[in-house]
């Protein structure tokens, strides 16, 4: 009995315990110290934070002859604890008084328990998966579970898990394709077998391998064009459900493309590999549709007016960058990929355990019945300024970290475009956070949300812890980094010489330690300047006027319709349903398809087929 | 050569047969009528079965006379095998024709038609109605009233204002 | 005393008899049925234990080829097997109509037996007809216009087939000379030529009829949602399987060649495709699941058309899963064969149907770790392993088409789990009889689930032993030939 | 659109199977087990009538599917007409319509003189041409006949059933009785006795038998199913009415074309 599978067996009894608890009160706290326990298992692991060797399972099976087995790297130890350390979070902040009012209004917070079980499971599953064949076990099973987190609200959400799935099952059977051209290849669903023989495949094989592959796992993480079903499928579900699954869920696609593309294939062979007619390597052409999986939903999330599905777009956008940072294969870009899944997962949590925060109080996430809540929900309204900081990638949060890493990359590889592109989407961040500080926080103080008290503390102290993790992480990245390196050690790809502070390397230096403080030393001088000037008067929002009239709450001098208007008129046109024609002409062919097939059903006459068929195939054999 | 020719004529009357019964089966709309030409399509295949065992100069295999002494008989006979599956394809065909006919009468006692489009259409109907779903067949011939897409009650202006 | 040609000879007894049992007592008539089917259930499996290698026996003690034989190998046992127990799960245990069903059921149980068994081919010829005769009854069994209209059509479908077929078989005769699977096989060099494949192709074709093969299914949507849904499941689900049975053995036996192969491929994919096109546009869960048996028995043809044990392996594995799905999803459709909007609310109303549902339809997809997917997975590896152009193309349909089941499929589930109007939930209640054999069917499923890997044994096993041409015939003709047939057999050679 | 199709297919589909004919023809056809079974039958079997050997005797389960066919099918017939026939008997049943003495009493004298020549044609199947199949018919006809003369008159189907079902049984108890004497199932039993006599064979005289009892009964119920709705009032004006129908597809075909 290894340690992974202790961390396996308590991940299996919390969904057990929470499938067979699902209508007791009790269950989301039960649950919730099953999760703390996970998360102790896996500290025990800890030495693979560290550059410690890989755990073996002690269980393997042979189904059809084929050898399936489990085990545990330092690539998966990091997966692991960003998975688990947001199961922990959404489940603590779903299991105290949020559960009473979601079991109020005809929700089952038990099974929202069980499914974020499930799905924790199930992650882990594929993050231990030792070959190819228990990876795209562990693959499907993990998108079949976050089919149940997804439609468990009901409503319209259903319609967003359909799409999903027919996505996702799109992009499991490209890659059953994929590994099953590599068991022809190499005879095996073995890793070991695959990185052995990966140099001798032909060019093409590469080709469709690694296209085959990066489509079916890049469906998960919404690159372009796959990214349709993301942002609804992810902000419908209920709130701490969306925290999970935008904090971890699609970066479950990045890891098995890092295990499969980077570590066993490799992405030299991309590199060598060039698009005829171009310029570009199949490398390059994957960093483009990067940067365009960055710059499209970024500037998509701008224009929404719910939160969640504002902060859920931004989900599909920052996988982009972390996408980028890895396909640039240098100590920096690769380290600066895997830092963002850890600081992304944190700012998302947060982010969403926030704005659920905001909905548990006001019964909206709708960015235009929002306003003013900073009096009222003032811890809320600090994690979420801490979020989008860190969303954004501005210093001092830990999001500057990662995007400094990728941005540093690119210009020591000399990619300037694409150095322009993320710099692009980073703009787009910032003024979409700002919008959703702006419409939920700042501003007018809505009527019917004069009374509302901030938030119990079950749901306070999530969001703060992750608040802290956002600012620790980003205060002294190397706490990350160590866990970050360790996994590049694991990939087999370069590593970034660290320090706690930051980075300290020939191609760079960043010490996040002194940003922090003398950014810190600013501030203290400016709150010094403000405070020692006149004492402001504190009045009622409402005790002012405007244009000779004084102001009711009927007025309102909060505009949040139609944010960015200029901009949206300008740019609007250029991203506007991107890629929906992709999807809507595929229905509708088959759609037509279909129609014309069931006519042949239809046809009054069945006979006559046989005809043709039995005189088509005498024609095949005697003709 | 003449043999052979003899020999193709018996097996081509045998796969025309078939043929005219298939295309009987195929153009007839008349379900009486497409029993008939499964009939012939069937003696067409029976045809075939029993020239296969079809030999130039030969006797039934039955033995009579002195060849019921002198075993084995000195003559040539006709495969015996073929004759034998004939006789059981025969009364196949006869059981299934019968059933065939017995579902014509029960169709015709519901429908009041023999006519194989009539009644397809007819039964795709029912079959809709059945599964309650609306018949793609009821577009063709609409049935007087059909319900009109609710009027928009709602001021656009207003939840667009919201927006 | 254990002979498996009562297997054959028992269901038909009882069945010409039942009249008569019937007229004395009413209530022998329904467990008379039952009886006899755990009867041959006993005799199939006895003879598992017996067997170690493949065995033949001759009927009416005449050796073939002259004589009629039975080929016992596992896959004709297990097949031997299942028969009596689909028929035991989807028996009419609550009819009180009288034994016409009944006595139709056991013909066909007798007739599906001796399909499976028969290593003869105008012998399987008639067993086939036996069959068709029956199902014909059993499909028109409803009695409703629509159900009689649509017998009317399979009839007349399946009889052209059935001419087909016969064809085929007289054109086979006619180039052998024999009639026996083991000796045709024997003679196979005779069959690679035109007229011996053209021969296979017009079998193929005729006998497809009822294998639900490409363009000759256009009876399935019509019959199934007309009939019961006992009846559908009972077809789709068992008689859809010896109907594709027979066109392996001949395909093992004689037509080893790539254009047979290839026929069955093109079939194969085109019946993917329009099958699951179709379900994707059906308003019903009837033609839906329907439509769907199509596409799935389509992909049974692909993966048979894998040449060597791989194909074989991937064949039964999915013929047998999808023979305890299907009839599972059928027995589902009993209260909820409305339209599938007006399916919300199901899942409250009769939670376990709904588990039911979802956990087929997920097998179907091929979700690991559910047993559709190792058959998946089997067919998936079989196809790229086979490495050409066609078996590539039939690998991308085969994918494409499974995406288009879980859109369809999925649409329905999250109907049926989704909240409905209260009022409706007393029409959505599934009767509990349909409920507790689905259940069987659901639980076998999940059992399989935890013995994949001595089923995978097994299966490997099966496949091996009946994708082996060589014994096959070794085993019908070790049987001690007939001097002449020696003879001639050595002329041939 | 259907018709050209058909007709251009059917066209292709019988010149292939020409090309296909030609081909083997050249070869000529091989009789392996034909051969044999002529050489070995009198011997194995005893039956002067070698079909008869190979229908009872080598395919002798293939004849056991067939009656098995035939009791399908009229089982499914009665299946499918059942729910008429309740309605008939629901509605005041028309009396004995006679068609006429001379036909009437015709038939009756056919009744006999049919039923000599059936049994006679049974009795001898394993001698001369002919056995259970075609002297089963025969005594279908015989039972058929009066019922064509005097349509309504009723069939005693309990005692069919009964004839049907114990033929039937017998044929196959036949075949198991062989199997507990350690023989095969369906394997002949008795002696040969003297070839061309009426007690030759072994049992096969006697499953054709059963075969022709059964054949018999079988199709007598067949037909009398199906007549008898037509033997009511309102099913004869549908008969002339189907009649019209097809005249006006006819037509409408006509002017289609």
């Amino acid at each position: 009995m290894t340690t992974l599978d202790t961390l396996l067996l308590f991940s299996l009894l919390t969904v057990l315990v929470s499938g067979l608890g699902v209508r007791l009160k009790m269950i989301g706290w039960v649950s919730a110290i099953m999760f703390a326990a996970q998360f102790v298992a896996l500290l025990f692991m800890g030495g693979l934070g560290y550059g410690g060797s890989a755990i073996e399972s002690s269980v393997s099976l042979t189904i059809l002859n084929q050898p399936l087995s489990w085990r545990f790297d330092s690539l998966s130890w990091f997966f692991a604890l960003i998975t688990i350390g947001s199961a922990l979070a959404s489940s603590i902040f779903a299991a105290g008084i949020w559960a009473k009012k979601f079991h109020k209004h005809d929700g089952k917070p038990g099974l929202l328990q069980f499914a974020i079980a499930l799905n924790v499971f199930t992650m882990l599953l594929l993050l231990a998966s030792g070959d190819l064949l228990s990876l795209f076990v562990g693959w499907e099973l993990v998108s079949w579970a976050s089919l149940l987190l997804m439609v468990m609200a009901g409503g319209s959400s259903s319609q967003w898990g359909l799409r999903y799935i027919v996505y996702a099952t799109a992009g499991a059977m490209a890659v059953l394709a994929g590994i099953g051209l590599i068991y022809h290849l190499t005879g095996s669903f073995s890793y070991a077998d695959l990185a052995n023989t990966a140099a001798t495949f032909s060019s093409t094989n590469i080709v469709i391998l690694s296209l085959l592959f990066i489509a079916g796992f890049g469906v998960k993480m919404g690159l372009l064009p796959f990214h349709l079903w993301q942002a609804g499928a992810y902000a419908e579900a209920p709130g701490p459900g969306s925290a999970f699954l935008g904090a971890i869920s699609s970066r479950m696609g990045l890891y098995a493309m890092l295990v499969v593309v980077i570590q066993l294939i490799g992405l030299a062979r991309l590199i060598a590999i060039e698009i005829p007619f171009s310029f570009l390597s199949l490398r390059d052409m994957l960093m483009w549709v990067a940067a365009f999986t960055i710059i499209f939903p970024t500037f998509t999330a701008l224009r929404q007016n719910d939160a969640r599905h504002l902060l859920a777009w931004h989900g599909i956008g920052q996988g982009g960058y972390m996408m980028m940072g890895i396909l640039v294969l240098n100590p920096l870009g690769s380290a600066g990929g895997l830092l963002h899944v850890f600081n992304y997962a944190s700012n998302q949590a947060a982010l969403f355990l926030a704005i659920s925060a905001v909905v548990y109080r006001t019964h909206t996430a709708d960015l235009n019945r929002l306003g003013g809540l900073v009096t009222r929900m003032p811890l809320t309204f600090v994690v979420l300024l801490v979020g989008i900081i860190g969303l954004a990638g501005i210093p001092p949060m830990n999001g500057f970290v990662s995007k400094w890493l990728i941005y540093r990359s690119l210009i020591v590889e000399g990619m300037p475009l694409l150095f322009v592109a993320t710099v692009i989407g980073t703009l787009g961040t910032i003024l979409s956070v700002y919008k959703l500080i702006h419409n939920t926080f700042l501003g007018q103080l809505r009527l019917e949300h004069e009374h509302i008290r901030e938030v119990p503390w079950s749901m306070l102290a999530p969001m703060l812890v992750l608040a802290s993790v956002v600012f620790m992480t980003g205060f002294m990245p190397g706490l990350v980094l160590d866990w970050v390196v360790s996994a590049q050690a694991a990939l087999g790809i370069p590593q970034l010489a660290h320090t706690l502070g930051g980075v300290e390397s020939a191609t760079g230096n960043l010490d996040m330690i002194w940003i922090t403080l003398v950014l810190f030393g600013g501030f203290g001088v400016g709150a010094l300047l403000f405070y020692s000037g006149n004492k402001a008067k504190r009045v009622h929002q409402l005790d002012n006027y405007a244009g000779g009239h004084f102001l009711t709450a009927d007025d309102r001098y909060h505009y949040s319709n139609n944010f960015y208007a200029g901009l949206m008129h300008h740019i609007g046109s250029w991203y506007r349903g991107t890629f929906k024609w992709l999807e809507s002409s595929i229905i509708s062919i088959v759609s037509l398809l279909s129609g014309s097939t069931q006519r042949l059903f239809h046809s009054f006459h069945p006979a006559l087929f046989l005809l043709i068929a039995a005189t088509l195939s005498l024609y095949f054999f005697v003709g | 050569m003449t043999t052979n020719l003899i020999h193709w004529l018996l097996y081509g009357g045998a796969m025309g047969l078939i043929v005219i019964g298939i295309v009987g089966v195929v153009t007839l709309t008349n379900i009486f009528r497409i029993i008939l030409a499964l009939v012939i399509a069937e003696a067409g295949a029976n045809l075939l079965l029993v020239i296969a065992g079809y030999r130039f100069d030969a006797i039934a295999p039955i033995l009579t006379g002195q060849a019921l002494s002198a075993m084995p008989t000195t003559q040539i006979m006709v495969d015996p095998v073929p004759q034998a599956m004939v006789l059981t394809s025969i009364v196949i065909g006869v059981g299934v024709q019968a059933l065939a006919l017995a579902l014509v009468l029960k169709v015709y006692k519901n429908y009041q038609t023999l006519d194989l489009r009539e009644i397809h259409h007819r039964m795709l109907a029912d079959i809709d109605h059945s599964s309650g779903v609306i018949s793609l067949l009821s577009e063709e011939q609409p049935k007087g009233e059909r319900p009109l897409p609710e009027p928009e009650t709602k001021n656009v202006l207003n939840s667009g204002g919201e927006k | 005393m254990n002979n498996i040609a009562f297997n054959v000879a028992l269901p038909l007894l009882t069945a010409f008899l039942l009249p008569i049992i019937s007229s004395g007592s009413k209530s022998a008539t329904r467990f008379v049925g039952p009886f006899v089917l755990l009867a041959m259930l006993w005799f199939a499996l006895a003879y598992f234990n017996v067997l170690q290698h493949p065995v033949a026996i001759a009927l009416g003690g005449f050796l073939p080829p002259l004589g009629i034989s039975f080929h016992l190998d596992n896959l004709s046992l297990l097949m031997a097997a299942l028969i009596p127990l689909m028929m035991l799960l989807l028996w009419p245990y609550n009819n009180r109509e009288g034994f016409r069903e009944e006595s139709l059921l056991l013909l066909l149980a007798g007739a599906a037996s001796g399909l499976a068994l028969s290593g003869d081919l105008f012998n399987i010829y008639v067993f086939y007809e036996l069959l068709s005769v029956a199902s014909f009854g059993l499909a028109a069994a409803n009695r409703t216009a629509a159900a009689f209209a649509a017998t009317f059509r399979y009839v007349i479908i399946s009889g052209l087939g059935t001419v087909l077929a016969l064809t085929g078989i007289a054109l086979i005769y006619t180039q052998t000379g024999t009639l026996n699977l083991a000796h045709i096989g024997l003679l196979a060099s005779q069959l690679n030529n035109p007229v011996g494949l053209s021969a296979f192709a017009l079998i193929v074709i005729g006998i497809g009829v009822k294998a639900e093969i490409f363009p000759v299914n256009g009876w399935v949507p019509e019959v199934y949602s007309t009939a019961s849904p006992r009846i559908s499941a009972l077809l789709a689900g068992l008689i859809s399987k010896l109907a594709v049975l027979v066109i392996i053995r001949l395909l093992v036996v004689a037509y080893q060649g790539s254009q047979a192969l290839t026929l069955l491929l093109v079939l194969g994919m085109l019946g993917i495709i329009w099958g699951e096109l179709s379900a994707w546009h059906s308003k019903d869960l009837k033609r839906m699941f329907s439509f769907s048996s199509i596409g799935q028995l389509g992909m049974v043809l692909v993966a048979f058309s894998i040449p060597g044990d791989a194909g074989m392996a991937a064949g039964i594995a999915m013929m047998l899963h999808h023979l305890v799905v299907k009839p599972g999803m059928f027995l589902l459709t009993e209260n909820w064969n409305g339209p599938i909007k007006k399916l919300k609310g199901a899942a409250t109303s009769s939670p376990l149907a709904a588990f039911l549902f979802m956990l087929f339809a997920l097998s179907m997809i091929g979700v690991p770790p559910l047993p559709g997917f190792w058959a998946k997975l089997l067919l998936v590896t079989g196809l790229v392993e086979a490495n050409a152009p066609l078996y590539i193309i039939a690998l991308v349909v085969l994918l494409t088409a499974t995406v288009i089941e879980a859109h369809y499929l999925m649409s329905t589930a999250l109907k049926i789990f989704s909240r409905g109007k209260k009022k409706h939930f007393k029409k959505l209640l599934q009767t509990p009889f349909n409920l507790t054999i689905a259940t069987i069917f659901g639980a076998v499923l999940l059992a399989a689930l935890f013995t994949l890997t001595p089923l995978g044994n097994k299966l490997n096993q099966i496949a091996t032993e009946s994708s082996d041409r060589s014994l096959y015939i070794k085993t019908t003709l070790s049987l001690k030939l007939p001097p002449q047939v020696k003879q001639q057999v050595s002329k041939v050679q | 659109m259907r018709n050209i199709s058909a007709l251009v297919f059917a066209s292709g589909l019988a010149f292939l199977l020409l090309v296909i004919t030609w081909q083997f023809i050249l070869g000529g056809a091989p009789m392996l087990i034909g051969e044999a079974i002529l050489q070995q039958a009198a011997e194995e079997l005893g039956a002067a009538n070698l079909v008869t050997s190979v229908v009872l005797g080598y395919r002798g389960i293939d004849t056991l599917g067939e009656i098995a066919i035939l009791f399908t099918a009229s089982t499914a017939t009665s299946l499918v007409l059942s729910s008429i026939a309740e309605k008939t008997s629901a509605k005041s049943k028309p009396g004995l319509r006679d068609d006429g003495t001379i036909l009437a009493s015709s038939a009756s004298l056919f009744f006999p003189l049919l039923m000599t020549i059936g049994l006679y044609i049974i009795l001898h199947g394993h001698l001369t041409p002919g056995g259970g199949f075609q002297g089963g018919v025969i005594l279908a006809a015989a039972f058929f006949l009066p019922l064509l003369a005097v349509p309504g008159r009723g069939v005693n189907h309990s005692g069919l059933a009964l004839v049907e079902g114990f033929a039937g049984a017998s044929f196959i108890v036949i075949g198991i009785i062989a199997l507990f004497q350690g023989k095969a199932f369906l394997q002949p039993l008795f002696g040969h006795g003297e070839m061309g006599s009426l007690l030759s064979a072994g049992s096969l005289p006697l499953l054709y038998i059963a075969v022709g009892l059964k054949v018999g009964a079988e199709l007598s119920g067949l037909l009398a199913n199906l007549a008898e709705p037509s033997g009511n009032g309102d099913e004869t004006l549908s008969a002339t009415e189907s009649a019209s129908t097809e005249q006006t597809s006819m037509q409408a075909e006509k002017t289609k074309s």
